[in-house]
């Protein structure tokens, strides 16, 4: 069972990162001076995090095996694989946005702020439908076994930050971002207002 | 209608923002929910409303008058008055003269009366209401007690107590729950719905999501100073926003 | 090192904030007290560090009862106490604070060393590390009250709410390093009100109600405990 | 409860007589002695009204002299009779303590003990500065005394009599304030003033009537003193009396009506009883100091109480009452 | 240096009043030597104890009696003397820390009240040593007047005085921000409980601290006595100084306490050589007042955050 | 309660331990080992022996003890064919007005003082009121203190400030260049001002422009801005009204390389000033109380028995204790002795009646009652004061000046500076 706490920490930590990305933008909308440095820490480590830790957790080992044992979710599975890569799809215009408002100036700002509010919410909506509609069936309805070959493949394809072997790479992004992001959300300096 | 109106506001601790363009209202006869997660804001949001801070910007109206900017004690003479997270008592003096104390706003006295003695009635008064209000919270027969010596539970209600002697429009509660066992908390939630039944709005902040989520007719839910969702609790909790940064989902995000 | 605390009981005008508490924790856990507010978790954090006296039970480690030991002797046998609100000395630098942190070891290099340690595991401390801590943020400020205490080289760390008040991506960070430094060794007791993040966290938890020992069990069991869910994560 | 009241009464009563008597069967100068002493209980009262909010100020002495300047002035360069000037004195000290409350209570704590030394040392430093009107260092001399009937109140009996009266009228109306709301008020300020606050208690309000009304009866208590003596210069009212009243109430106990009084009233008698010893008398009341601080921290109030637990603790079978 | 010529017309008074002026700089930054070192002491002790030590202006008596005792009685050299003289004062504060401040730890009140016991009993000791006559006088060990550009004079004593009073400042500074002990001072008078919990035995510190404070006063009372006149009564107005410089520093800052030291001084000196000492000692007293006022932690203290 | 056998006997207790505690013994338990059959005769001294103002008060204790015991082993005092031998009761009110009150009540009741001897200012004014009632002879070294009910307050000896002018006559006319003054003082009403007004008006009748007048309290600690300030105004003379300070004013005049000519009250502990400037320095400074072992005192016309051997006996006893009080309480004594024995009695009524009717002797020499014109009672007695000038690093007496012989044509002058300083005059 231990996957489930993985997935669940996962969601935590891109929650954490999605929150302070929208927070920032609200902070813009007061009137910061934004600092583009952490918006490119912030989209680098989600778009990593997702592509290559979280998603394929998901689709190609928790969907496959919740499908084989509750065939009846197989609506929630397709639509939440459909989400993947709709979310994607949001991602990238979160990241022209930013190009547009970095380079062509704060006209721009408005068209990224939409961008991220869309984004965030698309992606709490979606993580919430996870844990409300699918993990609590996995929970009861997959077998030991089930569990322990899902639990052995996510060991060895450990989340970046509460694995036990811990991912230089990943580390290494999300100090950086931590000390970046400015207080009091992150350690950074303050943006001068 | 709204006994309390918060309209944008923000509070700044030098370079701090505690709160940041918060806005809600507190409807009369309603138990209104401040909840969120540590550091959200919330005490922050109680002291500007009690008067101990001073709103940096925005607007605070109670029965449509502003009261931004007025001392403590000049708000509660105009009927807000709040209780401690601590069980802040005046624990030196017994629980009758802890509630004797709370009957300051109503019957006020001067020097020159209370040492000629022509506040007989109004010392009687207060008093007679202060006894009254002892019975209502169920402390009558533990009036002569020191505060110091009641255990969690009458602490509590004896804060509440004081509080409602001096007939208060709203009450702030601050934690009325923390660090009581289940037991002591339904008492409390009933002693809580029984001041609302005689008349008094009340605003809570706490941690305990059971007891407020039982207890409050609306939610205001802050995070990192910004106002994250409003509403019922029932709205609250399926609202994606505050499921993601503190119920549901990726809870205590 | 075993950490053994066996029927604490700890008073506060009168009123009884701790009963009958009993704790076992061996060399090298991750334990976690959870509760809620005003349940007894930093008087029992407090009690162990020497802060405050026990009016009853005893706290033993290994086999040395240590529970009459005023809290710098409780320092030196290697028990270290990150307390809530960080009380990182203000008017100090960053530097000095560290310093502090080794206030009873002498052998310079050493010392130095340590110091390296935490600045590489803390960067951001050591670029501020000639500043006033005032000037810190809310996270700095918690970084620094643990590499503070890291600076004594202890073998049990107790942590006291350091997730309080601070942004979802710092209580991730500081997860993290806790999580860290529990792997190189030390026995850690973490005390948190975010009782989601410690249950991930630990190995081990308690539950405290109202001055006593509610429940305890392994973290995982514990989260997935349904009155937990319901009393303490929200669920 | 009215058992309580009568045996209070009666105890009162046999002390105001015990008092009223005693000054026959003491030497000459132990009738001043018991003059000034008199006095001072009512210095140490109405500072502990003061101190109720939890604020010690450092400025009672002065206040009392700010009376004594008062009355001494009223009596003496316009002529008006004692009985006139003396309210005057209370209303006087009650004024210039209202005055002074806006930048005093702006500070607490240790800043306030400061401040008000400050703002006292200042006043007082006025008075020797602008000899007209108060006369420098030597101050007023030749202020008169009462004049009532054919009575002579130079003369230290009928002078005690009429301090007494006063003081006693004084100290029941002291007590009055303490034990009526306002008093409960004040103590509710002192121990959690937030709290208070929170109640629609102002405490800027509280903190300024208890030092004004502290002054208004310190004021009165210096006339009487220099109606007395018939001289009020600065050194009268200078830190040195004012660290005796901070000692008699601290060391008598603050906590009660009465430990201060008991305070002012043991440690003068013993001051006064160390005579003997001259240049080394400063020294024995200091060690007397130390000593009681350290075994009585409660203060002298607390003795009874702890004269009883020894005296239980050893008899068990003692009745209780 | 423009200020002068509002008092003088002609040349030559402009030149009077321009040495008035420099002396009365000279005369200020003497002063404040002085009152520094005695402020430190009790802003240490304040600081890490929280006790307000009254006695405090006695300590000075009692290094200036030393000197006096055994420099002018009994013709000890005068630098072995200050040495004796901070020795003395260290050991009865020692003594006041450990038998009655330690006892008295969570009540300020008795604290302060022992220190007026101590106050009372050193007084009475000194007129035991020194008698009741009048004030006691040290001839100066230095003799001589440095002068500097035919007006300026300085006295070869005020020099040694002044230069030894920064030395110790500095020395005092030194040991407050390089040594380990400093820091653990520091920590301790900022949160006792968490100094506790980094291994620091705040009784230790508490004790040393009060032995530098009252080093500090000894050596302040040494370097006085030639210079004033000794009697027991003599730290009423040291104590006094000392209380204002503490305040307008701000409770708790050393800083605040020295930069205090030289601000009071000079402005003493300078109202005292224009006006009058009465109205420099009033105005002070007032000055004091409206720092309070306008900022009630003084000009170095922090405001205490929520 | 303090006798003068107790007294010393106590001191040396404090002093030498051991060796004092039998000495002590003995004298509590024979308080009066008094081998005479005379009767005794109690004077008190209401004085403050213990905080500031102890130095002005203990010394005049001691050496009125000195002169007691002298009488007493010589068979005590003849008074109206009865005698006596001499009591000292000594009450201390440290200088403060309600113990003063009660001191001086004790000393008459019960003590059976015949005469109370006080140092003066609001002390005096405390008693004031009780004392004329009842009578009591009562002497003060302030005449300031005289007001024109006080009928039985005397002031027989130090004719505190009106002896400066003795001292400003004599430096006019011996340096006649002399053109400008200064005077510093301290602020107080009993001492310092009426120090500097009467200085004022000797200055102004000797034609020396009086070019600052600084007045300073008494929480100075370092006295080099207040020379540097009265400095600037480049006086020919320095005038220090006041016997508090004369030390490090001296120091500061000495380290500020004053020049010019300095002239003071009292100059106590020249000695200690000398060491701590130079020789040269103080060498010529004019004040205007004696070495007591000056030749010029044991001249005639000077009403001190045997001033050397007084000075001698105080100083074995008390060596840091001298001051100028130390001889002027015994000055008092013996002055009313003379007017008791005159009188025949010791009762203060027939005393002050004696005191006053006949022509007294001063001190020093001379002896006119006098103070009408400023407080309304001729109840000072003012002579002859000598003139004091260090040479050669030792006081010595220049000549005796004429005071009562300046009050009575330059008086008004005194009148106008005492008022312009806010002074009680009548």
């Amino acid at each position: 069972m231990k996957s489930l706490t993985i997935i669940r920490n996962e969601h935590r930590s891109l929650g954490a990162v999605l929150f302070c990305l929208k927070h920032l933008v609200s902070e813009i909308n007061q009137g910061k001076h934004p600092d583009f440095r952490v918006f490119h820490g912030l989209l680098m480590y989600i778009d990593r995090f997702l592509d290559r830790y979280h998603h394929p957790k998901e689709s190609n080992y928790l969907f496959p095996a919740v499908l084989e044992s509750n065939p009846e979710l197989a609506p929630v599975i397709e639509e939440l694989g459909r989400q993947h890569r709709e979310g994607e799809q949001l991602f990238i215009r979160v990241l022209k946005a930013l190009s547009a408002f970095e380079y062509c100036g704060p006209s721009q700002f408005s068209e990224f702020q939409q961008a991220v509010t869309d984004y965030t919410t698309f992606e709490y909506e979606h993580a919430h439908k996870e844990e409300t509609e699918v993990l609590p069936v996995a929970e009861k309805s997959l077998s030991i076994e089930t569990w322990e070959k899902i639990d052995t493949a996510f060991l060895n394809h450990q989340d970046p930050l509460f694995g036990d072997k811990p991912s230089g790479e990943f580390n290494k992004l999300y100090k950086e971002i931590v000390s970046i992001v400015p207080a009091p959300l992150g350690l950074g300096d303050a943006w001068e207002s | 209608m709204a006994i309390l109106e918060v309209q944008n506001l923000t509070k700044n601790f030098g370079g701090l923002t505690a709160l940041n363009d918060v806005s809600f209202k507190v409807g009369e006869g309603q138990i209104h929910g401040l909840i969120g997660p540590n550091g959200a804001g919330k005490s922050t949001m109680f002291k500007n409303i009690a008067g101990f801070y001073t709103p940096t910007r925005g607007d605070i109206l109670f029965e449509g008058k502003s009261i931004k900017g007025q001392t403590p004690s000049r708000i509660s003479m105009s009927g807000i008055v709040r209780t401690f997270q601590e069980t802040t008592l005046f624990h030196e003096m017994t629980v009758f003269e802890n509630v004797l104390v709370g009957t300051h706003n109503r019957s006020r006295t001067n020097i020159f009366s209370a040492i000629i003695g022509l506040d007989r009635l109004i010392q009687q008064q207060a008093r007679t209401s202060a006894m009254k209000v002892l019975e209502f919270m169920g402390l009558g027969d533990r009036k002569h007690q020191l505060a110091s010596e009641l255990p969690l539970g009458s602490q509590r209600a004896l804060a509440i107590a004081i509080a409602l002697v001096s007939e208060p429009k709203l009450m702030l509660m601050d934690e009325p729950f923390a660090g009581m066992n289940p037991e002591e908390t339904r008492g409390m939630m009933q002693l809580t719905r029984k001041v609302r039944e005689s008349g008094v709005t009340i605003v809570l902040v706490e941690h305990d999501m059971k007891a407020v989520m039982g207890l409050c007719d609306q939610l205001t839910v802050l995070n990192f100073g910004t106002l994250l969702a409003g509403g019922s609790p029932e709205q609250v909790r399926n609202n994606p926003d505050v499921i993601n940064a503190y119920l549901g989902g990726s809870h205590h995000v | 090192m075993k950490l053994s605390v066996q029927d604490l009981e700890v008073n506060y005008n009168n009123v009884a904030a701790l009963k009958q508490i009993s704790l076992e924790v061996s060399d090298g856990a991750f334990v976690t007290l959870i509760g809620s507010n005003g349940a007894g978790k930093s008087t029992t954090l407090r009690t162990i560090s020497g802060l405050v006296k026990p009016s009853g039970g005893r706290i033993c480690l290994d086999d040395q009862r240590i529970d009459m030991l005023s809290a710098d002797k409780i320092l030196r046998l290697g028990i270290a106490h990150v307390p809530e609100g960080r009380r990182i000395f203000k008017d100090l630098s960053v530097a000095e604070n560290l310093y502090l942190g080794a206030y009873i070891h002498q052998d310079k290099a050493q010392i130095d060393l340590d110091l390296d340690k935490v600045y590489s595991r803390f960067p951001r401390l050591e670029e501020r590390k000639g500043q006033h801590a005032r000037t810190l943020s809310g996270g700095e400020q918690q970084m620094l009250s643990i590499g503070r205490s890291l600076m004594s080289r202890p073998r049990i760390l107790l942590l006291d709410e350091p997730s309080l008040g601070l942004a979802p991506i710092i209580v991730q960070e500081i997860g993290h390093i806790l999580r860290e430094i529990n792997q190189q060794g030390v026995t850690v007791i973490l005390v948190e009100q975010n009782a989601d993040l410690a249950l991930q966290l630990a190995d081990y938890g308690y539950v405290l109600e109202t001055g006593r020992i509610a429940m305890q069990d392994k973290a995982e069991l514990l989260a997935d405990n349904e009155h937990v869910k319901k009393a303490y994560l929200g669920i | 409860m009215s058992g309580i009241v009568i045996r209070n009464a009666v105890a009162l009563s046999i002390l105001l007589i015990a008092l009223a008597i005693l000054p026959h069967y003491l030497k000459y100068h132990h009738q001043d002695f018991l003059i000034f002493l008199v006095v001072n209980v009512l210095v140490v009262v109405s500072y502990r009204l003061v101190t109720l909010t939890g604020e010690w100020s450092l400025i009672h002495a002065v206040m009392m002299g700010v009376g004594a300047y008062a009355s001494a002035l009223l009596s003496k360069h316009l002529g008006l009779s004692f009985w006139i000037s003396f309210p005057l004195a209370g209303v006087t000290a009650a004024i210039v303590a209202a005055l002074l409350c806006f930048p005093l209570f702006r500070m607490t704590q240790f800043y306030f003990l400061i401040g008000s030394f400050a703002a006292g040392e200042a006043i007082r430093l006025s008075w020797i500065h602008f000899i007209k009107p108060f006369g420098g260092t030597s101050g007023i001399s030749a202020i008169p005394s009462p004049e009532l009937l054919d009575i002579d109140f130079l003369e230290p009996i009928p002078y005690f009599y009429l301090v007494l009266i006063i003081v006693t009228i004084c100290l029941f109306l002291l007590f009055r304030i303490e034990k009526s709301r306002i008093g409960l008020t004040l103590h509710a300020v002192h121990w959690k003033a937030p709290l208070a606050e929170s109640i629609g208690v102002n405490t800027w309000n509280y903190r300024s009537l208890a030092f004004i009304t502290g002054s208004f009866f310190v004021g009165l208590a210096g006339a009487l003193k220099v109606h007395y003596i018939g001289t009020v210069t600065p050194k009268q009212f200078d830190i040195g009396f004012m660290v005796f009243i901070l000692i008699w109430v601290i060391v008598g106990g603050y906590r009660t009506f009465y430990g201060a009084i008991l305070g002012a009233v043991v440690l003068s008698v013993l001051d006064e009883m160390f005579r003997e010893f001259d240049e080394l008398r400063p020294a024995i009341y200091g060690a007397i100091l130390i000593f009681s601080i350290l075994y009585l921290p409660a203060g002298l109030e607390s003795l009874p109480q702890r004269l009883k637990g020894v005296f239980s603790r050893k008899s068990g079978q003692m009745e209780q009452t | 240096m423009i200020l002068p010529s509002f008092f003088a017309d002609s040349f030559y008074e402009t030149i009077l009043a321009l040495e008035l002026f420099l002396q009365s700089i000279v005369n200020g930054t003497i002063q404040s030597g002085f009152f520094a070192l005695a402020a430190v002491g009790l802003v240490l002790i304040f600081g890490v104890m929280g006790v307000v030590n009254f006695a405090h202006g006695e300590l000075v008596m009692v290094g200036a009696y030393t000197v006096w005792f055994l420099h002018a009685q009994h013709s000890t050299p005068f630098l072995i003397t200050i040495v004796i003289a901070i020795l003395v004062v260290t050991v009865i504060g020692i003594l006041m820390e450990k038998f009655l401040f330690r006892p008295m730890r969570d009540d300020p009140l008795g604290g302060l009240i022992c220190s007026i016991g101590v106050l009372f009993i050193l007084q009475v000791l000194a007129t035991l040593v020194g008698g009741d006559g009048p004030s006691k006088q040290v001839p100066p060990p230095f003799e001589g007047t440095m002068v500097l550009f035919e007006f300026l004079r300085i006295p070869y004593q005020r020099l040694f005085s002044i230069a030894v009073s920064v030395a110790a400042l500095g020395l005092l500074w030194h040991f407050l921000t390089h040594t380990k002990l400093g820091w653990a001072l520091r920590a301790v008078s900022q949160d006792r409980e968490a100094a506790s919990l980094q291994g620091i035995n705040s009784n230790r510190i508490s004790m040393i601290a009060i032995a530098v404070g009252a080093a500090m006063a000894g050596l302040a009372g040494a370097l006085m006595a030639p210079l004033t006149n000794i009697n027991p009564h003599m730290g009423h107005n040291v104590i006094i100084t000392a209380f204002i410089v503490t305040i307008v520093g701000g409770v708790g800052s050393l800083s605040g306490a020295v930069i205090a030291s030289v601000l009071y001084a000079l402005f003493h000196t300078f109202v005292t050589t224009y006006f009058n000492g009465t109205v420099a000692t009033i105005s002070g007293l007032l000055i004091m007042v409206l720092v309070l006022i306008v900022r009630p932690t003084g000009i170095m203290g922090h405001r205490v955050s929520e | 309660m303090s006798t003068h056998t107790q007294r010393p006997a106590r001191r040396k207790f404090l002093k030498k331990a051991a060796a004092g505690t039998v000495a002590a013994t003995t004298a509590s338990v024979f308080p009066n080992i008094v081998l005479s059959a005379n009767k005794t005769l109690t004077v008190g001294m209401n004085i403050p022996m213990t905080g500031d103002y102890a130095p002005w008060g203990l010394p005049g204790l001691y050496g009125c003890e000195i002169i007691a015991n002298n009488i007493n082993k010589e068979g005590g005092v003849n008074i109206g064919g009865e005698t006596y031998d001499i009591k000292v009761a000594s009450y201390d009110h440290g200088y403060d007005t309600e113990k003063a009150l009660q001191g001086f009540k004790k000393l008459v009741l019960e003590d059976d003082a015949s005469m109370v001897m006080m140092l003066g200012g609001s002390t005096v004014a405390a008693v004031l009121p009780w004392a004329t009632r009842k009578k009591v002879l009562t002497t003060t070294l302030l005449p300031s203190d005289i007001t024109p009910d006080s009928d039985y307050l005397v002031a027989t000896c130090e004719s505190h400030p009106l002896y400066n002018v003795t001292g400003v006559e004599w430096l006019a006319k011996n340096f006649p260049d002399v053109k400008s003054a200064a005077i510093v003082t301290n602020n107080d009403a009993e001492y310092g001002l009426q120090s500097a007004a009467t200085y004022q008006a000797a200055f102004e009748v000797a034609g020396i422009e009086v070019v600052d007048t600084h007045l300073h309290g008494f929480d100075v600690t370092d006295f080099a801005p207040i020379v540097s300030s009265v400095l600037a105004k480049n006086p020919d003379v320095f005038c220090m009204a006041t016997s508090f300070y004369v030390t490090p004013i001296m120091e500061q005049l000495y380290h500020q390389g004053y020049k010019g000519k300095i002239i003071s009250c009292t100059l106590d502990y020249y000695d200690e000033i000398i060491a701590k400037t130079s020789k040269e320095f103080v060498n010529g400074t004019i004040f205007q109380f004696p070495d007591f072992d000056d030749p010029k005192l044991q001249e005639s016309g000077v009403n001190f028995p045997d001033p050397a051997g007084f000075d001698a006996a105080f100083r074995k006893d008390h060596p840091n204790d001298w001051s100028a009080v130390a001889w002027e309480y015994p000055a008092i004594l013996l002055n009313w002795l003379d007017a008791a024995k005159a009188a025949g009695s010791a009762d203060s009524e027939s005393v002050a009646t004696t005191l006053k009717a006949n022509k007294q002797e001063f001190i020093f020499g001379g002896g006119d009652w006098w103070g009408s014109q400023l407080w309304g009672l001729d109840n000072a007695l003012v002579g002859r004061w000598p003139i004091v000038v260090i040479e050669d690093g030792k006081a010595r007496i220049q000549e005796y000046g004429d005071v009562a012989g300046w009050l009575s044509s330059n008086k008004d002058v005194l009148v106008k500076h005492m008022k312009e300083l806010g002074l009680r005059t009548v």
